[in-house]
């Protein structure tokens, strides 16, 4: 029977786990083992004894290095070197930013799978796709967020006090993230603008009832669902268009990635200075915001709040851990059609996720030189 | 037949045609006017018709045709000054008049007409019968409504055993014409008999319940004309008399229907005071009813239309059909906003919760502020469950809700109010807008009401 | 019964037919003015009152005559004067 | 006349005026069964009021008398046992072919009769003329639509031109028979050219445009059978059938509207196929278009509805309509939920937030574990601008949506899909539930569509 | 023109306009039953048929009204049967 | 020209400020001089910049102390003795809890009113009302700092990765705060819940689209339009209704307070401890929760949180001062008719919310022995 294991994870501000209860028991019931790290899911309000009546059984960490087949995490484990090769490593790996640590579990012999790999405009693979699951809690979060930082009432409310307009809210970058957080700000009453430089997405920030901001840009989308890099020119067109439009906002949230480069930069200082004390801006991708340090709220001169959350979804960690693990199980799944893992045949999810296999980088998209 | 016969019986099949093809297109609002048209086509083609079937027959004397001419030369400009000069609110008791003397007309037929036939003369009594009985129904009708006579009520002592006597001698009449060659002093006696039957009838009946007598009426003059039409033996006469009875009698349930009052029990005239609809507030003042269907194309045919929501939208939980209602009338080119008082409901923005949640666009909304310099270029404030935000007591010292700024929906051309009963608000105390004379009350609970009148929107304009 | 007079019942009674069904479900507001435009209708009766013109030769049926043809004549020219009015605010949006 | 003969025409206007409730009653879902009942009632009473006249005249001799029994205890029995056996689907055709031999029996009337009088005659050449076209038109008609006839416009060959040379025989033949006495063999000849002319202008017209063609053919057939009302000097024949000629008339054009088909273009046979309403899906396959009312009186009546809302609905932002559609379905009881799809639109919850948004109730909110299992017991899965997420491709592998999860619909017992178009989703395919034949399309955008069906679904049930 | 043609004629106008009338705005569902119930109802011609045996004395004219009573009987007996079929369906829900 | 003075706020978290620019135009307007302290408005984003284009002069706190004839402020300043005697000060002094803070305003000899003590259920009031503007800022950041506290979804989300129940949230107390964090938790999607003693609120709770959650309460509305103090009795038998309800929500904010007592204890450690691991208590009343702490967020060891929460409205400064300065306004229009402070005539407010005058302690609703 095959064993899976789940540590507690690592890095400082992780509150999520791989696997919650509910996901436990569904590997049960497909014949696998669980064996869990103690105190593995408690800062996502999962205790052990939870874990234990769905059916996992609760180790040391030594213990479940040693028992595991299959190590389920979400960030790679900073002592991953305690795995044994030979071992299948399964998470958020992003080798893409981090090509040296695909090189890493290859020398260890380890068979890495790495989820943000997925292809994702695969209509069977959504049920997998843990880049969308996370995304879309912290789209939540972004706008929940930008509400608490915000001095005013998000809704419009004619009070006996006083009318309050409501808060106008720009959202850049119309992926998951940022529709998710549109229609949360939506929620709360806020006049809500989205943004984006592929054409689908401004179709799908309409179909949430808010509206549009028209730019100079063609559609960029690609083949693969993701937006492509702006040129240099582009680029800088786009920050001036953005400059007008942004100082009429009060809060700003920014979502603009583009897969395996730098994020783009939207919000310029000038933008920034422009805008009323009192804004607050939200980077979700630290990168679109000029000045924004991850997990840090900096307030301007000009006294506009600017925060970059590059991590929301860690800080909804019931609601991050239940997608993610049901992602995970998903792929498992996928991956041991008759109970035993392989990774044959071929299909495109497999040959999607899989970073290194056979002392080897396997992955296309990682860097020719580490694929040695 | 002759073909002259023949082309002007075809004629005046027509003009009964052009009667029909009328009141179908008087069915919405949008056509009615041309239908009353294409009707009033069709009667100068069937006037013009007769004039040339007299001359062309020639049996008209000149002192008839002198007392003809004058006649209807003295009718058709009295008829018209009156109609011309009437104000709005005067129209149904000149309609009234107007049947009164169509029913007259019609007995009068009958009682200068010698009977052609049995037939004949069984239609004529019926003819002088419903004539006269509609002749002093209306005119008593009519004057109800004008405040010349009581609109209460009046119960006439000794009325059944009247009635008795009159239908009795009627009966005996009819017997003598019919049966004893009587004559037209027998008719005579039966139009007497009848136009005291008249009063008689109409004067117990309450004013609330006027315009249901009148349609009823209307449809006795029709069914009078028609039998003046077999009298004379005249295909145009019976047609459109038929017509109208039955159009008329329909309409009249219709009416009735829409006021909720059965209609055996107006004739009857016992139906309490027959002015239950207007419920007293305040006292002795009176409110005005409105039915959804009005209402309905009141607001379609609005140029504004403000929206004035109160706790009673909360409480209905009705904001969904609020801003449907405000969707199909800006999609008819109505212009509508919201207007929200500070305090309306229980919450402060507790209106603006409800609203943003039926995605009510924001631009549509607006406060106490700038609301209300609107309201006098306003065609219908629609207050929604509010009350005290509305109240005009506000404006004066003295009570509860004293000093509290409102807005001014009673500076708007017209009002209409929904909401359940004559109900207090929050401050408990009675609200002077709604026994004001431009405004109409619809009560129901606000989701139930929107919604129709959002049906009632789609059906009629 | 001769059977002119049936056709005319027949008539009559076709004509009931079209009446009940001409009026269908009617909004409210246009109550009034329908019970006005077919008030008007009735206003034919001077159709009769002409008719009647022929066959009146004594003076109570000359003043007969001419008080029937006033009130007719003002039932027909009032009435859709009168339901003109009422209709005239129906007038289609611009 | 007669007493007995005054009474048998006062029976036949009452059986007239049954046939007028009858059809009155069929207006509206509710009472159009007991609308046929009265109208078979008045036939009934009309049927046994004619024996009687024949057992009091006298006039019919043992040889007509058994040649009557006998082919209408046959005709009898063949209608009914059609009647009976035929399937829901084929019922169009019967009706087809009960209408050419009404016009049939109508046609042989005046060729059987002779006539006493030039009207009599002029209408005797109508009624032959229009009888044998809709006798030979509307066979042709139910065979097209039963498949016995090729179901595609037919073109003739110089068709124009034969139909000149009918015209003109025809008129030939009815100056023969009107102004020179020309008896029976001229009758015969019209009935000849105008059966030959039925069929020459019923083949150019398409299979789809048939239910409007029958409906005219119909309303010819009344027609005919007043003509052969003036021919026998019969009222109820002459009331029946020009009832029938209005009100087929009327419906025609309804159902042409209903269907967005110029009825002239449709005689003329020349408009495209007559079978543009058949849109081709994927080639081959056609779909089946559905009207709003249908759909409504299909919600109406259902037991369960499912609604399967999809990008569409956010795109259109219907939701509130959605919901209210939702919300006036369960409170004629029907139990309605919804399914969502874990994705369904274009963000993760899309539905939720829009659903959320219109308050739909949470209890009715069901995902794809919960719904599917539902579907075999629902009556109308209502799908509001889903596409892939009900894809049944998805079940077979080699295709973009392979291996995706869908909901079930196509296991409802049927299926209205609004879209505005057979355009794809985000999957680019596609989709085959749109060709099933379960399944009828709503082509409209959702928020105009679901509004539609509200204020449907308020006017007709 | 003859008197009685001339009324025939009324009333054949009357019944045309009720014809349209009696039709008001029906759900396309509807249609179908409708102009089948319709088509019933010109299965009166049954009685044109059976007024006419009384005026047939040849084998063709029997033949004839034996083609035509068949025709009528159908018309109306099947008619009235398929119309009540169709119109099962909306029995109301209980 | 009577001149009004506004300094910064002392208290620590006070980011609030009594008079705005928008309300010192209205001032202006009204021939009335404003001094402000500079930087008063600094924490709340309004600059003095801001303030002198209205129309203010920005001055230092001991020459704001020097020239205001009537001195406006949220809390009463720390060195409130710096204000001579005669001068008028106007805030929302709190008199009942702080009757010692009263005693040593009249024996300044400063004319103090109180805007907590303004009657509530006067319509033309409403507009003065600053509890009620403030607890409705309070209770809309309320429900978002349970959304943000809580680490699942308020909405529910049927997603690729599994179906998320929406959040059940409890509003307990039905005033102006609760109502608006009703309102504010509904918004955001969840199955909220509301609970009150007056029958009247649990109407207004229905008018939201909320659920009312039925009590053996009879209704205990009083006069003022504030609840009545429940008996002992009665308090326990509020307490064991509610342990039984409340497990079932993951969500409980309270807000039940009785004018001049107690805030009544409204769950109890029972309740607590019986509630899901990752629910989130909040305790806007600070005594209506057992063991809640004003401004701290406490984990029970059942992974329950507990937030103290009594002054949220601070944290939302640009609303909450824009409305509370409306509100002070409003009251000096009122106080001021004919641009001169007075206290005459005596008409409902005047003395509604007068506590010291001529060196006395003047509110009968104080406690007889400091009115001396
Ligand atoms: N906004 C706040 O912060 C706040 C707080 C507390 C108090 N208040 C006070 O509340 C009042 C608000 O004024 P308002 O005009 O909004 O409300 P209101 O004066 O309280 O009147 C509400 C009206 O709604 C009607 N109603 C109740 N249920 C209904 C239903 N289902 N359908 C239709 N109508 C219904 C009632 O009349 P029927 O019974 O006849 O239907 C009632 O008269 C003011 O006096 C204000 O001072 C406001
Ligand atoms: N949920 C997610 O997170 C997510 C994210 C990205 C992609 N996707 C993908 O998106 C798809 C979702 O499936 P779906 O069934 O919801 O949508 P869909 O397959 O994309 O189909 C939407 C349909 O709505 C119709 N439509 C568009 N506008 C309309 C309007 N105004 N009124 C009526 N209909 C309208 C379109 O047809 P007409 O043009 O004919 O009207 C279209 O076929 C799946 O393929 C899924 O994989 C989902
Ligand atoms: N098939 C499915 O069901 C499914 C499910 C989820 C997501 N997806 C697709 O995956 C794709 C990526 O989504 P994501 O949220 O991970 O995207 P992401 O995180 O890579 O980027 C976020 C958004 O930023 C936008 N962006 C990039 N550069 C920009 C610039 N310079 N200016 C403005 N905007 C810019 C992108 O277009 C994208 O919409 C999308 O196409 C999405 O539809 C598909
Ligand atoms: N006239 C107006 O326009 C107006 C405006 C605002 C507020 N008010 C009224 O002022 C009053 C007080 O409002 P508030 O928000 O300041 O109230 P509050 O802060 O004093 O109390 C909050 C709520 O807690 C409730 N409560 C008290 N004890 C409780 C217990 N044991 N269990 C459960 N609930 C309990 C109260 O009923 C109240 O609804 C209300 O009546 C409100 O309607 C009136």
């Amino acid at each position: 029977m095959t064993i899976v294991g789940v540590l507690s994870e690592t890095p400082g501000r992780e509150r999520r786990v791989a696997l919650t209860p509910d996901a436990v028991g569904r590997l049960r019931s497909r014949q696998v083992r669980v064996v869990i790290e103690s105190g593995a899911g408690r800062r996502a309000w999962f205790g052990d004894a939870d874990f234990e009546a769905a059916g996992a059984e609760v180790k040391t960490r030594a213990q479940v290095y040693e028992e595991s087949d299959i190590l389920l995490c979400v960030h790679p484990p900073d002592d991953v070197a305690a795995l044994a090769g030979g071992r299948v490593l399964i998470g958020l790996l992003d080798p893409l930013s981090h090509p040296g640590r695909a090189a890493g579990l290859a020398a260890a012999g380890i068979t890495a799978l790495s989820l943000d790999l997925l292809p994702r405009t695969l209509s069977r693979a959504q049920a997998m796709d843990a880049l969308t699951s996370q995304a879309n809690v912290a789209g939540y979060k972004a706008a929940l967020l930008a509400a608490e930082a915000y001095g005013g009432f998000f809704p419009m409310l004619v009070t006996a006090a006083g009318t309050s307009r409501p808060a106008q809210v720009l959202v850049l970058g119309a992926g998951v993230a940022g529709l998710q957080a549109i229609a949360t700000a939506r929620r709360l009453g806020a006049l809500v603008t989205g943004y984006d430089v592929r054409a689908a997405a401004q179709a799908d920030i309409a179909s949430l009832g808010a509206g549009v901001l028209a730019t100079l840009n063609d559609d960029r989308s690609q083949e693969d669902g993701y937006a492509a890099a702006l040129t240099g020119d582009e680029s800088d067109a786009q920050q001036r268009a953005l400059q007008d439009a942004i100082p009429r906002f009060d809060v700003v949230i920014t979502t603009a990635k583009v897969p395996g480069a730098q994020a783009p930069l939207l919000v310029t200082e000038t933008a920034i200075e422009k805008m009323r004390p009192g804004s607050v801006v939200i980077d979700m991708a630290v990168g679109n915001v000029a000045g924004s340090v991850a997990d840090t709220r900096l307030v301007t001169d000009g006294g506009v709040t600017v925060i970059g959350a590059p991590d929301l979804a860690a800080t909804v960690p019931v609601a991050a851990s239940t997608a993610y693990a049901r992602n995970a199980v998903a792929l498992l799944t996928h991956l041991m059609p008759d109970g035993v893992f392989t990774l044959e045949p071929a299909d495109e999810v497999r040959a999607g996720v899989l970073v290194s296999h056979g002392g080897q980088v396997v992955h296309p998209r990682l860097p020719k030189e580490i694929r040695s | 037949m002759s073909a002259f016969g023949t082309v002007t019986h075809l004629v005046y099949v027509a003009c009964a045609t052009a009667f029909v093809i009328g009141l179908h297109l008087m069915n919405t609002p949008a056509t009615a006017r041309r239908g009353n048209q294409v009707s009033a086509g069709g009667m100068a083609v069937a006037i013009v018709t007769t004039l040339v079937v007299l001359v062309h027959d020639g049996g008209v004397d000149a002192y008839a045709a002198w007392a003809l001419g004058i006649g209807a030369a003295g009718g058709a400009v009295a008829g018209l000054v009156a109609a011309r000069v009437v104000r709005m609110t005067a129209m149904p008791q000149l309609v009234s008049l107007f049947n009164a003397v169509g029913g007259g007309a019609a007995a009068l037929i009958a009682l200068g007409h010698r009977p052609a036939s049995t037939a004949a003369e069984v239609t004529g009594v019926l003819d002088v019968l419903i004539g006269a009985v509609t002749f002093s129904g209306s005119l008593i009708a009519a004057g109800k409504l004008a405040g010349r006579v009581p609109g209460r009520p009046l119960v006439v002592p000794y009325g059944r055993l009247a009635s008795l006597i009159l239908a009795l001698s009627s009966i005996t009449f009819a017997v003598l014409f019919v049966a004893f060659g009587g004559g037209t002093w027998a008719l005579t006696g039966i139009a007497v008999a009848a136009l005291i039957a008249g009063v008689l009838l109409t004067l117990p009946i309450g004013g609330a319940d006027m315009p249901v007598v009148i349609s009823l009426l209307n449809a006795c003059t029709g069914t009078a004309v028609a039998m003046a039409g077999f009298v004379l033996e005249s295909t145009p006469l019976i047609i459109a008399g038929a017509l109208v009875g039955a159009a008329g009698a329909i309409l009249t349930k219709l009416m009735a229907d829409a006021m909720n009052r059965p209609i055996g029990a107006i004739i009857a005239g016992g139906y309490g005071t027959g002015d239950a609809v207007a419920v007293a507030a305040g006292g002795t003042q009176q409110v005005r009813e409105v039915t959804v269907d009005d209402a309905a194309i009141q607001l379609a045919y609005a140029g504004k239309v403000v929206i004035v929501p109160g706790y009673g939208l909360a409480a209905a939980q009705a904001q969904h059909e609020a801003v449907a209602l405000a969707q199909a009338l800006t999609e008819r080119g109505v212009e509508v906003s919201y207007a929200i008082h500070p305090v309306a409901g229980r919450m402060p923005g507790h209106m603006n919760v409800l609203l943003a949640e039926a995605n009510a666009p924001y631009e549509q909304l607006q406060d106490l502020e700038e609301s209300n310099p609107g309201f006098a270029r306003t065609d219908v404030a629609l207050v929604i469950g509010a009350n005290d935000v509305t109240n005009p007591a506000a404006r004066r010292p003295g009570n509860p809700v004293s000093g509290m700024p409102i807005l001014d929906v009673d500076r708007a051309r017209s009002v209409i109010v929904i909401k359940r009963s004559l109900g207090h608000g929050y401050a408990g105390i009675d609200n002077e807008l709604y026994t004001d004379p431009r405004t109409a009350m619809l009560f129901a609970d606000a989701k139930a009401g929107l919604a129709a009148l959002l049906s009632g929107l789609h059906a009629y304009a | 019964m001769s059977a002119l007079l049936l056709a005319d019942l027949t008539v009559f009674t076709l004509a009931l037919l079209v009446g009940f069904e001409v009026i269908s479900k009617v909004p409210a507001t246009l109550h009034t003015p329908l019970m006005s435009g077919a008030n008007a209708i009735h206003g034919v009766v001077i159709v009769g009152v002409m008719l009647l013109a022929a066959s009146v030769s004594s003076w109570t049926g000359y003043v007969l005559l001419a008080v029937a043809a006033f009130f007719a004549a003002m039932n027909v020219a009032g009435g859709y004067l009168v339901t003109d009015r009422m209709l005239a605010m129906f007038r289609s949006r611009s």
